[in-house]
């Protein structure tokens, strides 16, 4: 009989390891510095070429979600940390953590999804690791994932980049990945179209830098959402920040969701969205570069970096009066009272 | 307090306190009891709170503030401006 | 959506704002009951849009807000013991106790779950018959029949292990203490809708008239609030004090008297201690006799002891209206919504969170 | 009141995780790539240079013990793995797994703990990321670290390059970490003076490389112990090694441990332990550079590359006899009747 | 370690190696009784210092290995029942029952805990006593004083949560019944020193007598089996049968008579079922009455019924020495660690994983 | 079956069933069950099985198959060299 769950013994560093290795993982991830099976992966760098690296967990619940899974989720997150620092991925290592009794099923299903991901994104997975926790001390399987690109141009592209008068480009509508999520939680389930907008986002950067705009800074607006992303780089970059809540796209169901759960769009997670910052006058281009390239939505110019102050960002709301954008304290509770 | 959110009818099923709807809020769904709206029919919109259906929404008053802005705006096209008060404009910041 | 999207429209809210700039000829001071609707203020910035003579203040109508800190510890105590299931809204997993919240209890081993409805923790006492299941039901009108839908429910499925942990609050009685203050400041009122499309408006004709107070039942929305003011301002500056409805899409008259049934037939009136503002006699709901078996407090032999508020926080005043949360002196320094020193801060729609979250602060 | 213990919400993105990172992970991590607090971080590679990449998850319990930590196990594991590919360590990512409940104080020791391994391997944490899970689902806390090396010299250090009739040289006795965690585990639990022998091996890796050693082959001796690192290079390497069992040094107290409790200490982990493999003529010289730099015991030369079949690895017992070392199924389970 | 580094000592093993070369005139076929006899030969290579002509078949004295399916079962199922917590030694765990095995049984959920003696679970009965702690008593007269023990000290303690499943067999009547088989091949036993320790040389007497075959008490390390082989070619060289010690330092001849009595105050003789080997009578032991409340069988009311062995597995054969592991079709193909097919090759100590472990086979 | 380990008696506490050991294996220290070696005392080694004390070592016959083997060297130095016999000479395979 062939093992159909993880067992402790599958992360023992023995014979059942090699075999997880072997049978799923290897024939997945085939690539050559794989294949070396050393204790870390060898990679050539072209000369003049500066790195990106970067890290994310991923502890998704459900492992399945309308529009993806843990796994491509891993790729995609790590890949797109990557095309926000300017980029080309190019390697990633997958570090996984199984509980015991997970089915071998779901892990080669896992396995499968990150390998078209990581297709699908032009990146290879050069190292990893596995570990299996006793049952009760995981969540079926959470997947690190630290990646490597390289940035072939000059420039920084940064929070410290950024330079008031710059126009705050979004790629996208918001809120349909924590919304596709948040439909499947035990106690708050509901039925919906809605499906997570994971998708790579390096194509849309290579767009932009190949068509000459001159990128300040760029991120996706993964947890915390697009109100959270905003916020940390007025804060990071000491600049205030105005946006305009109108012309920020919400489906009508990720509408829907978040009336009924009282929760605000603005910091719902997403996956394969985010802002760009250049120069004003580079706006108009920007957008039709994106709106070719980018995963997602319409392609909208969204505010401005103002000159108020360092680390605000305000938002003008449909009636047209601002406010303060603020940081949320944790993730958001339904609100239902 | 009272969260409450207007969602369409799109089947019912169940009676007395288990009656129920599967509610459509702008394209999601869920499950909303009807018990306490029992005059509430397909495709009627009702107004959900914690679950529970409180009220059927009437159209025809739904409208009724609309109907008082035409009114009012029809109004000031006849009538000459109001006196200025005390109060600043009521235009939001920029 | 419909019924919400055009009650958000620009035009028509500023074209509202315009008449009630018109209208008004010296200040006034208006209170919304609801913690939704100041919710909505802040977040739409319905407040700027108001003449400078319109004072909004705002209201002790956050269930979360109001509920006791002794309910709170009673609450963290039963999911901290063995088998025993909390369910309960999101907002009050934040809500300090005397020592810890629900989300505290919760990373220490109690279990906490949140669900959306009450008749969601039927369905799991249901699903679940070893366990026992205590919902925290906490609210005003507009719950309580949910409250007692969900015990008709366990009671017609023969449930032995479902209970609730009560904190039910009345709004007339404290429209009522708030008025009968000798330091109160309000004028007017903007009843909290979806209390009134259960309770009807009955029963604010009397306080309208003993205090001459327009109350207005007013909805969430922008052009739902910026209406109901308008129909308060119109009262006042008229000398009127008369009870109306701003929010005649769901709210008649009499109510929803199916709702009011289930809501009598399991609960009668109780007087209540409200956060912040102290006990107010019949200004809650309890079980009824019959019901009692689903009373957690008795089925586990809790007594909700009552305990004194932290010193710095004015929560009451503020949730009488005689301050704004800008007022308070820990606000936003001592005060955050990570470490709140009272239930305002909190729960999303407190009016110090609110404040906290919408309002520009000096950084901390 | 600050919070003593890990909520929810330090995960979700708001406010506390910014506490977190402000309070925590800044103060102990501090260097510009860290602060420039973008998607990632962005590295210069000198030209020429080669990368090593490497990843684990570190998942140890109990979380403190004798000789180190979680963190430093985090570090030294990474480091060691860059080490094992002939690559300078020089930036980490680490990625953090915490359990809901988790002590604030528990969290900032293993931080600080990670700090000082990091200086003392003289790497840099240039990126990070935090997810908090809810009670039940984690075990305190689950730290998974990415490295990037430089590879300075030209060879290829790796299984590929081993040889017939190349030395295996171990750096150190063995048995020491698996053991020292063992002694604390709830059921088995034992009073010991064994201390882990978590220690960096670059040093001593940069050392043969200086003196001249064409090493062939480095691996530390981790999860699986001696034999499944000798294995896996054999297998992967297709040669044989033969070693000889006299000479691999065993301290009494982890004998001890072994004995009572059933368990071969070739197949338990090791932290600071590894073997190198060289052209044999350069043996004594790899052992006494070794002998100087690597971290614990007697350095020997254990045994040869041989002809043998492929992926076959001999002991010559105690006795003089010859037998196989054979992968473990899992972890080694205590064998008591 | 002192009393063990000695007995493993090169020099001293191949002067016991050559002087057995020396005396041996003729083919001899041993049998070690004893699992860590097998795993010790097997490591260190002891057979390979023998000459051709002294075979060692391997004897029936894992407890692990011939612990019967249906109790396999029986602790798979107790395991997972809710609050039952299982607790068993490390070697147990992967012993395949009829569908499943322990450790497979906790991935999916049951409460399984490796200890290290049957009073760390005793202790854990007193320390966590809202659970039913059911440790998996397994072993062969050296551990039924330890298992004899935690039943006294658990009625010592009052403890109502404590019980045990056990699987306790005896080596005596397993040596009856191997020398009884027609088609018997073992010469001469090295009895297995452990068993001795406790139980003494008393009961081997008549069975050597009567089969006419040398038994030597042997110890474990490869000085003490060599010197037990010597022992028992020279008695067959010169034609005699008797029991002898060449394990004097921790046996007597009449073992240990206060381990005796614990053993005869909690247990009585009963017929056991091994696996591979069918029923043999009185070579169990089971629990007196006056214990019969610590009976996890009884206690849980699980009948423990027998099961047919896999087809393929020959292990039967194998324990009773008429083959030797590599003889048996599935050995390292359809039978592996990973997926034993038998339980020889799942105990550390069973033959067939020993030889799986350190033996060359041709690859998988 | 039935792994025992030889460990030293540290000190001793308890009586009766309960009577325990601490004892030491190469340096590491294990509680240890005594109820079965009344006779053992401080310093005594005892042979050790799942936490019970079976036996306490007896030092004398330990050193017996020790003398054996210095007897048979003697004997062979004054012997001359035993027959050949059929089987194989018992050297390991290199
Ligand atoms: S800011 Fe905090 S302390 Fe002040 S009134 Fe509000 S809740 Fe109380
Ligand atoms: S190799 Fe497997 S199938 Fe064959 S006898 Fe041994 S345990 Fe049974
Ligand atoms: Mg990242
Ligand atoms: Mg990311
Ligand atoms: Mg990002
Ligand atoms: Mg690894
Ligand atoms: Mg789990
Ligand atoms: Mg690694
Ligand atoms: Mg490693
Ligand atoms: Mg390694
Ligand atoms: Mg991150
Ligand atoms: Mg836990």
């Amino acid at each position: 009989m062939a093992h159909a769950e993880i067992t402790l013994a599958h992360g023992g560093g023995g014979r059942l390891t090699q075999q997880l290795i072997e049978r799923v993982f290897g024939p997945a991830f085939r690539n050559p510095a794989l294949d070396a099976r050393h204790d870390g992966a060898v990679l050539n760098v072209p000369a003049g070429v500066r790195l990106a690296f970067t890290t994310d967990t991923h502890v998704v619940k459900p492992l399945f979600f309308p529009g993806g899974d843990i796994g491509a989720l891993a790729v995609t997150g790590t890949v797109n940390d990557l095309a926000m620092c300017g980029a080309r991925p190019r390697w990633l290592s997958a570090g996984f953590v199984l509980e015991e009794g997970l089915p071998m099923e779901t892990l080669e299903r896992v396995v499968r999804s990150m390998a078209d991901a990581a297709r699908a994104a032009n990146v290879e997975i050069v190292t990893g690791d596995t570990k299996v926790v006793e049952r009760g001390k995981g969540d079926g399987v959470y997947i690190n994932t630290a990646g490597i690109g390289w940035i072939e141009q000059p420039g920084t592209i940064g929070p410290a980049a950024v330079r008031p008068g710059d126009a705050v480009v979004l790629s996208g509508d918001i809120g349909r990945h924590g919304m596709a999520i948040l439909a499947q939680r035990e106690g708050l389930a509901f039925e919906s179209p809605i499906v997570s907008d994971c998708a790579p986002l390096w194509p849309a950067v290579e767009a932009l830098l190949a068509g000459g705009i001159e990128v300040h800074c760029l991120r996706d607006l993964t947890r915390g959402g697009l109100a959270t992303a905003l916020i940390e780089i007025a804060e990071s970059a000491r600049c205030g920040i105005a946006i305009d809540e109108a012309k920020v796209a919400v489906t009508e169901p990720v509408r829907g969701a978040c009336e009924l759960l009282g929760l605000d769009s603005f910091y719902v997670a997403n996956e394969g969205r985010c802002v760009a910052f250049m120069p004003a006058v580079q706006a108009d281009a920007a957008q039709s570069l994106l709106a070719r390239t980018a995963p997602g939505g319409p392609v909208v110019s969204i505010g401005r970096v103002s000159g108020g102050p360092a680390g605000q960002v305000t938002l003008r709301s449909v009636l047209g009066v601002e406010r303060v954008l603020d940081r949320l304290s944790g993730e958001q509770l339904p609100r239902i009272c | 307090m009272c969260l409450a959110v207007p969602g369409r009818i799109l089947a019912i099923s169940g009676a007395d306190f288990f009656r129920t709807a599967r509610v459509d809020f702008g394209g999601i769904v869920k499950e909303v009891n009807l018990a306490c709206v029992p005059e509430a029919r397909l495709d009627d919109y009702v107004l959900v709170h914690v679950g529970v259906a409180l009220s059927v929404i009437d159209e025809r008053e739904a409208a009724e503030v609309f109907s008082y802005l035409k009114q009012m705006e029809e109004l000031a096209e006849l009538a000459p401006p109001p006196p200025v008060d005390s109060s600043p404009p009521a235009t939001p910041p920029s | 959506m419909k019924f919400v999207d055009e009650y958000r429209d620009a035009p028509a809210a500023h074209q509202l704002a315009d008449a009630i700039a018109r209208r008004v000829t010296r200040p006034w001071t208006l209170m919304e009951i609801c913690g939704g609707q100041t919710h909505s203020i802040l977040k739409f910035g319905i407040d700027e849009l108001l003449p400078r003579a319109v004072t909004l203040v705002h209201g002790p109508g956050c269930p979360v807000c109001v509920t006791p800190v002794e309910l709170i510890d009673a609450a963290i105590a039963l999911a901290g013991r063995p088998g025993v299931v909390l369910c309960s809204f999101g907002d009050m997993l934040r809500v300090p106790g005397s020592g810890s919240d629900l989300l505290t209890a919760r990373a220490r081993g109690a279990e906490v779950r949140t669900v959306y409805s009450p008749l969601d923790a039927v369905a799991l006492a249901q699903r679940e018959p070893a366990r026992e299941v205590v919902f925290f039901a906490v609210g005003f009108e507009t719950t309580a029949p949910a409250n007692a839908m969900a015990v008709l429910q366990a009671h017609r499925l023969k449930l032995r292990n479902f209970s609730l942990l009560i904190s039910h609050v009345l709004v007339p009685p404290a429209i009522a203490a708030i008025l009968s203050a000798p330091d109160n400041c309000v004028q007017g009122f903007l009843a909290a809708g979806h209390v009134c499309t259960v309770m009807g408006l009955e029963e604010y004709h009397p306080l309208a008239a003993q205090f001459h107070v327009p109350i207005v039942a007013t909805g969430f929305e922008p052009v739902d609030i910026l209406r109901g003011v308008l129909d308060c301002i119109e009262q006042l500056e008229s000398g009127r004090a008369e009870v109306t409805n701003a929010y005649g899409r769901v709210v008649r008259e009499a109510g929803n008297p199916h709702a009011q049934a289930v809501m009598r037939e399991v609960f009668i009136p109780c007087d209540r201690n409200w956060r912040g503002l102290g006990v107010i006699p019949h200004s809650g709901l309890t079980l009824r006799e019959e019901f009692a078996s689903f009373d957690a407090l008795r089925r586990f032999d809790l007594a909700a002891v009552a305990t004194a508020t932290a010193g710095e926080c004015i929560a009451g005043t503020i949730l009488r209206g005689r301050a704004k949360p800008p007022a308070c002196a820990a606000f936003g320094t001592r005060c955050t919504p990570e470490h709140p020193l009272g239930a305002p801060m909190v729960s999303s729609e407190g009016a110090c969170a609110a404040y906290y979250r919408y309002r520009a602060r000096s950084s901390p």
